[in-house]
C-alpha cells in the first residue's frame, strides 16, 4: 500500500474533483454558463441530457487527464536510474479489462436509453398545435401562417405556451433553421420537408439562424427573430399579417419584384458606392475583362455588349432589376439588394454612375 | 547464395539497387523512399493549408470581417478543410507512415506491388495541384463536404475539386489493395496476426476502410460531377434527384475516413507509449481487435452527420447506438494506454509527450463526439462551432498529434539522426498551448449560437474569436519551429545509432537509414513484439548490422 | 519585364529540362523488361507530357495566359 | 530453385508461385473495390426511385425487355466461352483456347453493339437521354454506360491476352494473365445480371 500511496491519494483527489464537477453540473440553477437561456418545451429536456452527459464527460475526463499527468510524472525515468531500466512486466490483466469493456458499455446503454426516451419526446405532436411552415431562401427565412395568403417576411411570431409544428422546407439551397433557445434545429432542403416540434414557454425574442452554408450571404443570414409573445400580442400581429396580405397570391414567389424609381441618381455618390461595393468582383474595363464578373466600362453604352445575364438587353432599368434582385445561374453569382447593403436610392446612384461610363 | 539455392521465394527475391538520380529518389519502387515522398509532400500542402487556416483566423479577428470578401472566405475554409483531410492527414498516415515502417514491422523486403505503390503515390501530388489550382477557376465554396444543390451552382473550380478529390482517393484505394495484399501474405515466418506490432494492425484495419469506403466516395463525386458538367441530374431536387443521396453517398465514405485518419495514429501511440514507458504494451490483443471493431462499426454509423436532414425519425435511432458503441473500444484503447504508464520508467521525449498530449486532447474530443452521437443534443449543436471544435479535437488533436509523434520516433530511422529534443519540447508546450487556446473556446461558441462557416458574425463572439485567433498564431509558431527543426537535424542532428529508443519491433533491428534490401536475411519471429524483458524475438538478424555482402538476387 | 513574364519564361525552361531528362532517361531505359520497368517508362512518359505542357503554357500556345 | 506444385498438377518455381498468389489476391481486392463503385451506383439509384415520383417517372419509356435478355443471353454466353477457353489452355489445346477466346471476343463486341443499338432506339425513338429524362436517364445511362466501359475495357484486355498467348508469354503452368482476365470476365457477367434485374425485371 505504501508503495502506491501517491497513487491512493491522486485517485481521492480526482474522485473528489470528479464529485464537485458533477454536483456543479446537476445543481447549477441554469445551464446558462454553457448554453443559451432556454425558451421552451423540449429545450428542457435536451437541457437536461446535457448535465447528465456533461457530469458523465467531466468525471471520465478528469480521471485520464489526472492520471496521464500523474503518471508521467510520478513514473518518468529518475536521474538515478540507469538507461536500459525497465518497467515491470505487465503484459494485461483480465478482470481490469473486462471492467473497463463492460461498465462503458453499461454506460452506453443507459446513455441510449436516455436518449432515446428525449428523442422520443422530440416525435411526440402536440395537440391542438399551430402548424407553422418556414421557407428558407437566400438569405432570409420568410413563414406562412395559416389563413394568411402568401408569406410572411418579416419577424416569426408565436404564441407563448402553445404547442408549435414548425414545418420547413426551402426554395433554393440548403439552409437550416435554428432557435438556439429552443435547442431544436431541422435542414431546410428543397423538395423535403423537415418538421420540429416545440412550445416556446418563455416571452422574448430569440435569433433565427442558418446553419447549413448557403452562398454568400450565408453569414448574414441570422438577423430574423422568433417572437414569443402572449397570445393577444400575438393574434394582434397575425390580424395584420392577414390584412396585410389580403391581395396576395398564395403561390411562392421566386423573386422579389418591384421596379426601382431612378430619376435623381446621383453619378459621384455612385462613384463611391462602386468602388466600395462592386470592383471587388467587376472591373472598371471592357467586357471581356473579367473578375469574377464581366468588366462594366460601357455597359449602357457599348452597342456590341451581350445581352445581361438573365437575357434582357443592357437598359439602366434592367441593370437595375439585376442590382436589385441579383442572379445566381449558370454564369455565376451576383449578389441581390439585401445582401450587398444597397437601398433603392443607392441603386439608382450605382445606374447613373455606370451610365456615365464610356468606351473610349 | 546457398539461401538463394534453397528457397528461390518471394521473401528471397531481391531486385538489384537502382541506379541513377531519377529511379532513386523520383520514381523509386521503394517503400522507404515512397513513404518518405508521402511525408514530405504531405507537409508541403500542409504548409499551404495551413497558411489557409491562417487566413480564416484573421478573417475571424472581426465580427465584420473585413479582410477577405465572403466569398473568397468561403473558398478559403473550404480548400482547407479539403487539402487538411485529403493531402495530409490521410497520406501522411496511410502512405506516409505506412509505407515508412509497414512493410519493415512484418518482415517484408517491400509491399507486395512496388510499381502499383508508386502510382498512387505520384497520383498524389498531381492531385494536390489540382485541389489548389480550382482557386484559378474560383474554388469550391460550400465547404469540405460541398452539399449540393450549392455546389451545383458553385465555381467551375468546383469541378476542378471533383476531380482532384477523385483521384486521390483513386491513390487511397490502390494503397489499401496494397497494403491489405501485403499484410495478408507477405509477413514474415512465425509473424501470425496476433504478433504483428500494433502499428500494423492499425494499418490492418484501415487499409480495407481504403479500399472500399473511398470508391463510395469515387462513385459520389463521380455523379456530382457529372452533373455539374453534363446535368445528369442525380442531386438536383428540380430536376427529380435528391441533395440527401449526395449526403448518404459522402459520409459513407467520411465517416470510415475519419478512421482512415485515426486508426493509424492509434498505431502510432501504442507503439510510441509502449517503447518510452519501457513496458509491454497493457492488453495487446483488446487494443489488436478494438481497432478491428472500429473499422466494422465504422461502415454503420454515417447517417450520424444527417440528424437534422430529415432522414426518417426511427432510421436515426439505430446511428445513434451504434455510434455511442464506437466509444466502448476507443475508450478501451486510451485506458489500455494509460495502464500502459503504469509504473513505467517513462522516458519523456517529444515524441512521448505528444503521445501524452494525444491522450488528453483526443479524449476530449472523443468525449465531445458521444454529445454529438446523442441525437437530442446534436440537434443543438449541428452545423455550429461546436462541429470545427470537436473535429479539430480529434484530427488535430489526434490525428496530427499523432503524426508528430510518429515524426519524432521514427526521424532517426528515416535519417540516422535526432531531432533536437529540447525545441520538440518547445514545439510541444506552444502547440498544446496554442491548440486549446484556439479550439476549446469554439465548443462554446457553438453551443452558445454561432454557425460554422460564416465571415462574419454576431459582434457579441469578437472577444473569443480574438482570443482564439492570438492563440492559433502560438501554434503557427510551433509549428514553424517543428520544420525548422526537422530541416535542421536532417543534416546536423545528433547522430542516433540504429535502435535509440531500445525499441523491438524489427524496423530498428536494421541500420539507420534502413538499408535497400531492408533485412539480409528475412527473420523469423517467435514472440510479442513488445517483451522488454525477453531477448529479442527474431532468429536470422545475426548480420543484420554487419557489414557482410548483401546476397543478390537471380533478378 | 513584369513577374508574369519571367514566370512563363521559367515555366519554359523547367519544362524543356524535364522533357529533356524525362526522354534521356526513357531512351536509357527502353530496353529494360518486366512490369516494374514498364510502369517506370510510363511514368517517365507522363513526366514528359508534363513538361510538353507546362512549356507549352509557358510559350501561351495552351490555356489563357 | 526451389520447385512447388500447382493446382492442377504442375510444378512452377516458388518465386512465380509466391507472385501469383500475390497478384491473384490483389486482383481480388481491385474487383472487390469495383463491386464498391458499382453498388454506391445501384444504391444511388435505388435511392432515387424510391424517392416517391413513381416508376418510371412521368414521360419517360423503360427499356424492352427483349433487347435486354437477348443482351444478357449473349453476355453469359461469352462467360461460358471464356471459361472453356481457360480450361483448353490450362490442358495445352491451344487452337481449341484460341477459337473460345476469339468467341468471347466476338461475342463482346456483339454485346457493346446492342447496347449502342439500344442507346440509339431510347435516344431516337423514345426520345430518353443521360441528361435529358431525369434521375431514370441519369441512374440507366451512368450505370450501363459504366458497364458498356468495363466490357469494352475487357475486350481490349482479353484482345492483349491473346495476342500475348499467341507470342508464348503464357504456358500451361504459368497462366496467371488468364485465370485474372477470366475473373475479371465473369465479373462483369455478374454485374450485368444484377444490373438486368434492377433495370429490366423489377
Amino acid at each position: 500500500m505504501s508503495k502506491h500511496r501517491g497513487f491512493t491519494i491522486v485517485t481521492v483527489v480526482l474522485a473528489l474533483l470528479s464529485i464537485a464537477e458533477i454536483l456543479y453540473f446537476w445543481l447549477m440553477p441554469t445551464v446558462e454558463p454553457w448554453l443559451p437561456p432556454e425558451g421552451g418545451h423540449p429545450g428542457d429536456q435536451v437541457d437536461w441530457l446535457f448535465r447528465f452527459m456533461a457530469s458523465a464527460a467531466a468525471l471520465l475526463y478528469t480521471f485520464v487527464v489526472g492520471y496521464v499527468i500523474y503518471f508521467a510524472i510520478a513514473f518518468r525515468r529518475r536521474r538515478g536510474d540507469s538507461p536500459d531500466a525497465l518497467g515491470p512486466n505487465i503484459h494485461d490483466n483480465p478482470k481490469l479489462e473486462a471492467a473497463w469493456t463492460i461498465v462503458p458499455t453499461l454506460f452506453v446503454v443507459l446513455l441510449s436509453v436516455l436518449s432515446i426516451k428525449i428523442w422520443y419526446v422530440l416525435q411526440v405532436q402536440p395537440a391542438n398545435g399551430l402548424v407553422v411552415e418556414s421557407i428558407g431562401r437566400q438569405w432570409y427565412f420568410t413563414f406562412r401562417y395559416p389563413d394568411v395568403n402568401g408569406e410572411v417576411t418579416s419577424e416569426m411570431h408565436l404564441p407563448v405556451n402553445v404547442p408549435v409544428t414548425l414545418n420547413v422546407t426551402s426554395a433554393d439551397v440548403i439552409h437550416s433553421f435554428w432557435v438556439p433557445d429552443m435547442r431544436l434545429k431541422a435542414d431546410m432542403i428543397p423538395g423535403m420537408i423537415n418538421t420540429i416540434r416545440f412550445t416556446p414557454t418563455r416571452i422574448g425574442r430569440y435569433k433565427i439562424i442558418c446553419t447549413e452554408f448557403c452562398g454568400t450571404g450565408h453569414s448574414t443570414m441570422d438577423k430574423q427573430v422568433m417572437v414569443v409573445e402572449p397570445v393577444a400580442q400575438y393574434e394582434v400581429w397575425y390580424r395584420g399579417w392577414q390584412v396585410h396580405n389580403a391581395q396576395v397570391s398564395n403561390a411562392i414567389p421566386t423573386v422579389s419584384s418591384g421596379a426601382i424609381s431612378l430619376t435623381g441618381g446621383s453619378a459621384s455618390a455612385g462613384q463611391a458606392l462602386f468602388a466600395q461595393k462592386c470592383t471587388a468582383c467587376h472591373a472598371l474595363g471592357p467586357f471581356s475583362q473579367r473578375i469574377v464578373g464581366p468588366g462594366l466600362l460601357g455597359v449602357l453604352h457599348d452597342p456590341t455588349h451581350p445581352n445581361l445575364v438573365d437575357g434582357d438587353p443592357a437598359t439602366p432599368p434592367n441593370v437595375a432589376k439585376i442590382l436589385q434582385n441579383g442572379y445566381t445561374g449558370s454564369f455565376g453569382h451576383m449578389p441581390d439588394e439585401a445582401e450587398n447593403g444597397l437601398s433603392s436610392k443607392d441603386i439608382a446612384n450605382l445606374v447613373a454612375y455606370l451610365n456615365t461610363l464610356k468606351v473610349k | 547464395m546457398s539461401v538463394i539455392a534453397e528457397h528461390g521465394g518471394l521473401a528471397e527475391h531481391i531486385h538489384p539497387e537502382p541506379q541513377g538520380f531519377i529511379r532513386k529518389y523520383i520514381f523509386s519502387l521503394d517503400h522507404k523512399i515512397i513513404g518518405i515522398q508521402y511525408i514530405i509532400t504531405a507537409f508541403v500542402f500542409f504548409v499551404l493549408a495551413g497558411c489557409l487556416a491562417e487566413i480564416i483566423r484573421i478573417q475571424l479577428m472581426h465580427a465584420n470581417g473585413g479582410f477577405i470578401t465572403p466569398d473568397t472566405y468561403d473558398e478559403v475554409y473550404s480548400i482547407h478543410g479539403s487539402a487538411m483531410v485529403w493531402l495530409v492527414i490521410i497520406p501522411m498516415l496511410t502512405g506516409g507512415f505506412g509505407n515508412l515502417v509497414m512493410p519493415v514491422q512484418i518482415g517484408a523486403r517491400d509491399v507486395a506491388f512496388p510499381w502499383l505503390n508508386m502510382i498512387s503515390f505520384w497520383i498524389f501530388p498531381v492531385s494536390g495541384l489540382m485541389l489548389f489550382s480550382s482557386f484559378l477557376m474560383g474554388a469550391p465554396v460550400a465547404g469540405w463536404t460541398e452539399y449540393p444543390p450549392m455546389s451545383l451552382q458553385g465555381a467551375a473550380g468546383t469541378s476542378m475539386w471533383c476531380a482532384a478529390i477523385f483521384l486521390v482517393g483513386v491513390s487511397s484505394t490502390l494503397t489499401g489493395i496494397n497494403f491489405l495484399v501485403t499484410m495478408l501474405k507477405m509477413r514474415a515466418p512465425g509473424m501470425t496476426y496476433t504478433r504483428m506490432p500494433l502499428f500494423c494492425w492499425g494499418q490492418f484495419a484501415t487499409a480495407p476502410l481504403l479500399m472500399i469506403a473511398t470508391t463510395a466516395l469515387a462513385a459520389a463525386l463521380a455523379a456530382l460531377f457529372m452533373e455539374r458538367q453534363f446535368g445528369v441530374p442525380f442531386y438536383d431536387p428540380t430536376k427529380g434527384g435528391s441533395p440527401v443521396l449526395w449526403q448518404h453517398m459522402f459520409w459513407f465514405y467520411s465517416h470510415p475516413a475519419v478512421y482512415i485518419m485515426i486508426l493509424p495514429a492509434f498505431g502510432i501511440m501504442s507503439e510510441v507509449i509502449s517503447v518510452f514507458s519501457r513496458k509491454p504494451i497493457f492488453g495487446y490483443r483488446l487494443i489488436a481487435f478494438s481497432s478491428a471493431a472500429i473499422a466494422l462499426a465504422g461502415f454503420m454509423v454515417w447517417a450520424h452527420h444527417m440528424f437534422t436532414s430529415g432522414i426518417a425519425p426511427y432510421m436515426q435511432l439505430p446511428f445513434m447506438v451504434i455510434t455511442f458503441i464506437i466509444a466502448v473500444p476507443t475508450g478501451v484503447k486510451i485506458f489500455s494506454w494509460i495502464a500502459t504508464l503504469w509504473e513505467g520508467k517513462i522516458h519523456l521525449t517529444s515524441s512521448m509527450l505528444f503521445a501524452l498530449g494525444f491522450l488528453v486532447l483526443f479524449t476530449f474530443g472523443g468525449i465531445s463526439g458521444v454529445f454529438l452521437a446523442a441525437i437530442p443534443f446534436d440537434l443543438h449543436v449541428h452545423g455550429t462551432y461546436f462541429i470545427p471544435a470537436h473535429l479539430h479535437f480529434v484530427l488535430v488533436g489526434g490525428s496530427l498529434m499523432g503524426i508528430f509523434s510518429g515524426i519524432y520516433y521514427w526521424f532517426p530511422k528515416m535519417t540516422g539522426r535526432y531531432m533536437s529534443e529540447f525545441w520538440g519540447r518547445v514545439h510541444f508546450v506552444l502547440f498544446m498551448i496554442g491548440f486549446l487556446g484556439t479550439f476549446l473556446p469554439m465548443h462554446w461558441l457553438g453551443a452558445e449560437g454561432m454557425p460554422r462557416r460564416v465571415a462574419t458574425y454576431d459582434p457579441q463572439f469578437q472577444g473569443v474569436n480574438q482570443f482564439e485567433s492570438i492563440f492559433s498564431f502560438i501554434m503557427t509558431l510551433a509549428i514553424l519551429i517543428f520544420f525548422i527543426n526537422a530541416l535542421y537535424s536532417i543534416r546536423n542532428g545528433k547522430k542516433a545509432g540504429h535502435n535509440p529508443w531500445g525499441a523491438r519491433t524489427l524496423e530498428w533491428q536494421i541500420p539507420s537509414p534502413m538499408p535497400y534490401y531492408n533485412f539480409k536475411h528475412i527473420p523469423s519471429v517467435f514472440g510479442l513484439p513488445y517483451d522488454f524483458t525477453e531477448p529479442l524475438p527474431y532468429a536470422h538478424l545475426e548480420e543484420e548490422l554487419t557489414d557482410s555482402p548483401v546476397p543478390v538476387g537471380s533478378h | 519585364m513584369n513577374g508574369l513574364e519571367i514566370e512563363h519564361i521559367v515555366a519554359v525552361v523547367l519544362g524543356v529540362i524535364v522533357v529533356c531528362v524525362a526522354l534521356f532517361a526513357l531512351r536509357n531505359d527502353w530496353k529494360t523488361p518486366g512490369l516494374d520497368n514498364q510502369v517506370f517508362k510510363i511514368m517517365l512518359g507522363l513526366l514528359a507530357l508534363g513538361g510538353v505542357l507546362a512549356a507549352l503554357t509557358g510559350a501561351g500556345f495552351i490555356g489563357k495566359s | 530453385m526451389a520447385v512447388v506444385s500447382i493446382p492442377g498438377g504442375g510444378e512452377v518455381d516458388q518465386l512465380y508461385a509466391e507472385t501469383r498468389a500475390l497478384r491473384l489476391q490483389g486482383f481480388l481486392l481491385f474487383l472487390v473495390s469495383d463491386i464498391v463503385l458499382f453498388s454506391s451506383f445501384i444504391f444511388a439509384y435505388l435511392y432515387l426511385r424510391n424517392s416517391g415520383q413513381g416508376w418510371p417517372p412521368p414521360g419517360v419509356t423503360r427499356p424492352a425487355i427483349a433487347l435486354g435478355a437477348v443482351n444478357a443471353a449473349i453476355l453469359f454466353g461469352s462467360g461460358a466461352t471464356m471459361h472453356y477457353a481457360l480450361e483448353n489452355f490450362k490442358h495445352g489445346k491451344f487452337m481449341r483456347y484460341a477459337a473460345f477466346m476469339i468467341s468471347t471476343i466476338i461475342l463482346g463486341v456483339l454485346f457493346l453493339s446492342g447496347q449502342g443499338f439500344e442507346y440509339y432506339t431510347l435516344y431516337v425513338h423514345d426520345h430518353v437521354s443521360w441528361s435529358g429524362s431525369g434521375i431514370f436517364g441519369a441512374s440507366f445511362f451512368t450505370l450501363t454506360g459504366m458497364h458498356g466501359f468495363h466490357v469494352f475495357c475487357g475486350i481490349w484486355y482479353l484482345t492483349i491476352l491473346l495476342l500475348q498467348s499467341v507470342h508464348g508469354v503464357y504456358d500451361k503452368n504459368k497462366y496467371f494473365g488468364l485465370t485474372a482476365g477470366t475473373l475479371y470476365w465473369h465479373f462483369v457477367d455478374v454485374i450485368w445480371v444484377v444490373l438486368f434485374s434492377i433495370f429490366y425485371l423489377v
